[in-house]
């Protein structure tokens, strides 16, 4: 176990790495950042001292070295916009996206496991195709779309919820809910099939011939099987659903980290995309790690000690 | 026809087709710990055997054994760890690309799952023929003929031609394998329990028209399975593998009416007889084959066997020419001729 | 464990007339997206306590599907259209889900063919045997796992107390497959069906197996249906036999009697094409021709376009199951004259 | 937006269930939804292609005395059917136009990533040893990246064009496509049908062009159209965020972009190009999964 656990962190940290690197290179090939921050008249002789201020009259090779070891120390720089340290800027951010992200992450794990399990043991019922297209329609609706019909019932025109901000509760309930439909939806699709795979197997007939009764051989059976695919896939979506908080916290002016992304690529605030970047990369590594613990717990067929034997 | 190879080996000496001389494979296994080292496996472990112009040998053995491994090696669709086999007067094993290529057509496999070994995409006629464009045999109107002729070969009517494999039975299908293997006029087929995915009333069928083929194009066959019953009717020799090797090798009617190898005797005993009369208190033997990664010192059969004894379990036999073309690898082969063998009557 | 069983063994052999199981006119058939299709046929079998039955018949002749639609495991396209299935006098065609599921594991139980998927590979296999003990003799956890320590023992796996909390995929096929018949075993079923118990195994393996259901079979006084496409294993281990072909039974008979005088076409001739470890033979007499797929399927005798003795009366009508002697029944209109 | 793009196993497979009344009283799993989807497709594409000959006005066509004009059902004239937008300019025409580019973006960037995955994937999987390696480690690295992230911080510090805006695009979802690539070419190579030319000698190219590819092709078909709606999507929501298709170009994500802003006073101009993207991408979705149930129930 710990052989397998140490060679996935090995090549978790090495992916993180190249996502790091490769960032960083591709943001520098924009050209020089001070053009975007300072109006064009500006003298060359002050730019040239924000340049060696900033680290930036270096060779490209150099400032990586500085960059990454910067990191390595834990200093991620400094914003080119109101001088203070990158890391500061996204952390105020992070707990409004953890709050949103978390409410939504866990309701639409809980609904969309219910849902897809339902779906599968209703196969080929009014049940299952109800949540099936369902659940197509929730993925092909765009979320911003949704987002604004939402906005446009619950706010303008019933005027029950608030439009924008963060300040209550009720700010919570549009964007968890748009993020949440989209999520759920996918979740329910997986987690039917993944059942419906399972429901299929033979030893599904061996619980049959011993006489355990449905719910049974639902919950003692069929569950621990289909587990095992759907928390690998569970895992994934957290990716996804960090890219879809990005563009719910700017339609629904939630303060989050998501938010500050996006003003940041829109004044190419090198530090501060850097560090979302970083960190939404070794949160969804981070992540997906863990599902693989996950999974070689859940599944007595991983050889986690290496041998059969 | 199995009478007339018998007596033509008594009396002049046959031609050897392919020789197989110590041929080894291994596997490599998991790791056992971070830095432990890999556990190897001997899937084959110093095979050697002969194969006569025309004779079919039968290769038999449980699952695991290593004789399908055996098969894909000296087809050398799997490259052997060592040993040599040699093929038409050449060692195949140590052939370049272009030499390979013409000898390609002089060895073919048929397979156990005939419709996996067919391209479900492409009607069966243009798969019987693409061994003849592989090899630009003839022109297009030749290669028709060639195809049409097989197909008459193996006994199915023209019109199934342009269907596609899963339009047929298994039978058929089988008979598509075999027609595709035999276009090319190999000379040695290695069928790979090729007949054991099959019903009954089919199997016989296809083991007929496999012996009829061998009369009439001269083939040789080694026949892999794990039924010793299909192995006696279709075989002029049988070769029993356990673990890795060749415990014992002779003649069907010698090797199956007064076995030498305590292993051999216990696979004979096993088998089903269809004769409810036939049903004796059978010797079963207990127990299983040992893992490869881990085999035992000594004869791997050693944990299973009523006779073993010290020796067995330390010193490996050796594989010994016990009586005339009878060969054998175990310490107490000598105790057991003349005895009579467990239930057959 | 078995003192209580055996005093009604002679009982039951005496008893012959009314079996313990008996199906009777069993037509089930699937919903195919080309339609339905019928895959079993007006099926009748009967085994009594303490015998075994052998069903034998090449794939596709309706075999495991008339057995598992006999203890309702028929999967979501196939249904019974007719028939009854008795079992100590009920009928199990007519009872709720709820009394079915009790009876299965417990009185009934079935081994299936291949043991590597049939066991559930995210459980040990302890649980899987301790569930049965559970749920229809509701033994407390640590009797269960006692019993099945028993049990585990019982059909030879060594080192049970070990072995008790391990996985499938640590099982050989073999050991497999004693564990299946463990859970099989585990309530002391007076009907165990095993579909292909040995199919997948090697043959010292099967050997071993065939042996093991038979030793079961007299200690617990069971009822066996052994379902099998090898005549071989039917010779080895059957007292009766009924042979299957196209969906419906075809001849049935003791298993000696089968074998010295086979009745129907399809029964000589599966036995004559049959290569032999016991014989040479110059040639094998085969069958030409292949088993009808279910979609074609005819009213009249399937075995016809096969058949060497047929003539104008084999077509059209079925050929009637006729009783040939108190043990016999053939279903063919030019059964094979005894010489 | 990924989410629609995952390969989710078969909605099952077509087995006859047992009430098929009640499935053909909800009406669902009928052809007709298949049927209008495909309609509906084919008529986007229709407008797509030949879109410009119906277009009442130029899509740039300003006019500031008829700006926020309500559509016709609200009320509106019939000079301008779907209404205007802030700058007077008619909605249906910029809707047309917007169709165009965005149809042509999903289109290319699909048949991108699509072809590049897929190669990777046979690179992959023929070669094995370091290639396989390295290619897998970049599948690694896209994976753990949310796309949306990569194509908005590409875009705003790369720079922004058409071209630029394809490719970006088209990357996404190539992973997908190598992995199926590569699991399906391994488990071919594996095939008896693959052994058997093998032995007869055939070449590597032929064996890949005439036994593996058309086995797979099938299914990698439908992936990427299980991919589609996730390319259109992905354009869609850049251009609404501002950073995908420019003036004076549009795209139905940036109509949307428009139109945000006057949510209230004129919802029309959000609305209709949401409602044509929605019905696009659930139809090409219906299709796709319609298809693997026809095709490739075995696809994952």
């Amino acid at each position: 176990m710990t052989r397998y656990i140490l060679i996935k962190i090995l090549r978790s940290l090495f992916t993180l790495w190249i996502v790091v690197t490769a960032v960083f290179f591709v943001l520098r090939a924009s050209g020089d950042p001070l053009y975007s921050v300072f109006s064009l008249g500006t003298p060359e002789a002050t730019l040239d001292v924000f340049r060696v201020k900033w680290g930036i009259d270096k060779s490209m090779f150099e400032q990586y070295i500085i960059y990454f070891g910067d990191i390595l120390r834990g200093d991620f720089g400094t914003s080119f916009f109101d001088g203070r340290q990158a890391w500061d800027i996204v952390m105020e951010r992070i707990p409004k996206t953890l709050l949103l992200g978390g409410t939504t992450f866990s309701l639409s794990v809980i609904i969309g496991v219910a849902l897809g399990a339902v779906a599968a043991l209703n196969h080929g019922t009014f049940w299952d195709r109800g949540i099936m297209t369902a659940s197509v329609a929730s993925f092909s609706m765009p979320s911003y779309f949704l987002a604004l019909l939402l906005i446009l019932f619950f706010s303008l025109y019933l005027r029950w919820l608030p439009t924008a901000g963060a300040s209550t509760w009720w700010h919570l309930i549009l964007p968890s809910v748009t993020l949440g439909l989209t999520l759920s939806g996918s979740i329910a699709r997986f987690t039917r099939s993944a059942m419906l795979e399972v429901l299929r197997q033979p030893y599904m007939r061996t619980a049959r011939a011993k006489g355990a009764p449905r719910r049974r051989q639902v919950i003692w059976h069929a569950l621990p099987n289909a587990a095992i695919p759907t928390v690998t896939v569970i895992g994934f979506q957290l990716g996804w659903l960090i890219g879809g908080s990005v563009v719910i916290e700017t339609v629904f002016s939630w303060p989050g980290a998501g938010r500050l992304f996006i003003t940041a690529v829109g004044v190419r605030d090198f530090a501060v995309v850097q560090l979302f970047i970083l960190m939404v990369a070794s949160t969804v590594i981070t992540a997906n790690l863990l599902v693989d613990i996950l999974y070689g717990y859940l599944d007595p067929r991983i050889s986690v000690t290496g041998d059969s034997k | 026809m199995k009478k007339a190879i018998d007596t033509n080996t008594k009396a002049v000496k046959p031609e050897i087709l392919m020789e197989v001389r110590d041929l080894v494979r291994h596997f490599i296994g998991p790791r056992t710990s971070f830095f432990g080292k890999r556990k190897i496996a001997h899937a084959i472990n110093g095979v050697s055997f002969d194969l006569y112009a025309g004779e079919t040998l039968g290769l038999v053995g449980e699952s695991g054994c290593g004789k399908s491994t055996t098969g894909q090696l000296i087809l050398n669709l799997m490259e052997p760890t060592s040993g040599s086999v040699t093929f038409l007067g050449k060692d195949i094993t140590t052939l370049n690309k272009q030499e390979w290529r013409s000898m390609r057509r002089e060895m073919q496999l048929v397979f156990q799952n005939p419709l996996g070994a067919l391209n479900p995409r492409l009607t069966i006629g243009s798969q019987i023929r693409e061994p003849l464009d592989i090899h630009n045999v003839g022109d297009a109107d030749g290669r028709n003929a060639i195809v049409l002729e097989m197909f008459e070969a193996v006994s199915l009517p023209p019109h199934l031609l342009e269907r596609y494999p899963h339009q047929l039975s298994g039978g058929q299908q089988q008979r598509v394998v075999i027609a595709r293997a035999l276009i090319i006029s190999p000379k040695l087929v290695v069928c790979d329990e090729s007949v054991s995915a099959l019903d009954v009333s089919v199997q016989a069928q296809v083991v007929n028209l496999l012996v009829d083929l061998q009369k009439k194009l001269g083939l040789t066959y080694l026949f892999i399975t794990h039924d010793l019953s299909v192995v006696r009717h279709i075989s002029n020799r049988i070769a029993v593998m356990y673990l890795g090797r060749i415990v014992e090798l002779a003649d069907s009617e010698t090797l199956l009416e007064n076995p030498l190898h305590p292993y051999t005797r216990a696979l004979i005993s096993a088998v089903p007889v269809p004769d409810p009369r036939a049903r004796a208190s059978r010797a079963t033997i207990k127990g299983e084959p040992p893992n490869p990664f881990n085999p035992p010192s000594g004869c791997a059969f050693n944990a299973r066997c009523p006779h073993a004894d010290d020796k067995c379990r330390t010193v490996l036999p050796d594989f010994r020419e016990l009586a005339e073309k009878h060969m054998v690898a175990c310490h107490h082969a000598e105790a057991l001729v003349g005895n009579q063998k467990p239930n057959l009557s | 464990m078995s003192n209580a069983t055996t005093s009604q063994s002679s009982e039951a052999q005496v008893a012959t007339d009314t079996p313990l199981f008996e199906i009777r006119d069993l037509s089930v058939v699937f919903d195919t997206p080309d339609g339905t299709v019928q895959v079993v046929d007006s099926v009748d079998l009967k085994v009594s306590a303490g015998r075994t039955l052998g069903l034998v018949g090449e794939s596709g002749s309706g075999k495991s599907v008339t057995c598992l639609a006999a203890l309702g495991l028929l999967a979501a396209r196939g249904r019974v259209t007719s028939g009854q299935v008795m079992f100590n006098g009920r009928d199990l065609l007519k009872i709720s889900e709820e009394e079915m599921a009790k009876l299965r594991g417990c009185e009934v139980a079935m081994v299936f063919q291949d043991p590597m998927v049939s066991l559930n590979p995210v459980k040990t296999i302890g649980w899987q045997i301790s569930e049965s003990l559970c749920l229809h003799q509701g033994l407390s956890q640590g009797g269960a796992k006692k019993r099945a320590i028993e049990l585990l023992d019982m059909v030879g796996i060594p080192n049970s107390k070990n072995r008790y909390g391990e996985y499938p995929h640590q099982f050989s096929g073999g050991m497999s497959q004693r564990a299946m018949i463990a859970m099989a075993i585990a309530c002391q079923p007076k009907l165990l069906i095993a579909d292909e118990p040995t199919t997948a195994l090697d043959v010292t393996i099967q050997a071993q197996i065939l042996e093991l259901l038979s030793d079961l079979k007299k200690e617990l006084d069971m009822a066996l249906i052994l379902i099998t496409h090898d005549l071989g294993v039917i010779a080895e281990a059957a007292d009766d036999v009924a042979v299957m072909y196209a969906g419906r039974v075809v001849e049935e008979a003791p298993v000696l009697e089968l074998f010295d005088a086979p009745l129907h076409q399809y029964t000589l001739g599966l036995l004559s094409s049959l290569p032999r470890i016991d014989r040479t033979v110059e040639r094998l007499s085969a069958i030409e021709g292949a088993a009808p797929p279910p979609q074609e399927f005819v009213t009249g005798c399937r075995f016809e376009a096969r058949c060497g003795h047929c003539d104008d009366t084999c077509s059209g009508t079925r050929p009637p199951f006729t009783k040939i002697s108190a043990t016999r029944r053939v279903a063919c209109m030019h059964p094979v004259k005894s010489t | 937006m990924s989410l629609q793009h995952e390969t989710t196993p078969a909605t099952g497979q077509m087995t006859p269930t047992r009430q098929p009344s009640l499935i053909k009283r909800w009406g669902l799993s009928g052809e007709w939804l298949v049927s209008s989807a495909l309609i509906y497709i084919g008529f986007v594409l229709f407008v797509a292609v030949f879109g410009f000959l119906f277009q009442p006005y130029p899509h740039t066509q300003t006019d500031l005395f008829n700006q926020l004009a309500p559509p016709v059902f609200m009320g509106g004239s019939w000079t301008n059917i779907l209404g205007t937008d802030n700058l007077g300019r008619d909605v249906l025409s910029r809707l047309i136009k917007g169709v165009q580019l965005s149809v042509l973006i999903g289109v290319i960037g699909t048949a991108i990533g699509a072809v590049l995955g897929s190669f990777l994937g046979i690179v992959a999987a023929h070669f094995r040893g370091w290639i396989e390696e390295v290619l897998m480690m970049l599948v690694d690295v896209q994976v753990s990246l949310p796309f949306i992230i990569f194509a908005l911080a590409v875009l705003a510090f790369v720079g922004n064009s058409l071209t630029i805006l394809i490719i970006v695009v088209g990357i996404d979802g190539w992973e997908r496509y190598a992995r199926l690539s590569r699991s399906m070419v391994l488990s071919a190579n594996q095939k008896d049908y693959v052994l058997a030319v093998r032995s007869l000698g055939l070449s590597n190219f032929k064996i890949y062009h005439r036994h593996v590819l058309p086995n797979i092709m099938g299914t990698l078909i439908v992936q990427a159209t299980i991919n589609l709606p996730g390319v259109i999507l992905l354009e869609s929501t850049l251009s609404f965020l501002g950073l995908g298709v420019q003036e004076p170009m549009t795209s139905l994500g940036q109509i949307l972009g428009v139109g945000r802003d006057y949510l209230i006073l004129a919802p029309w101009i959000a609305v209709a190009p949401g409602m044509v993207i929605f019905f696009l991408t659930l139809s090409i979705a219906i299709v796709g999964d319609w298809l693997r149930d026809r095709l490739d129930p075995t696809l994952k």
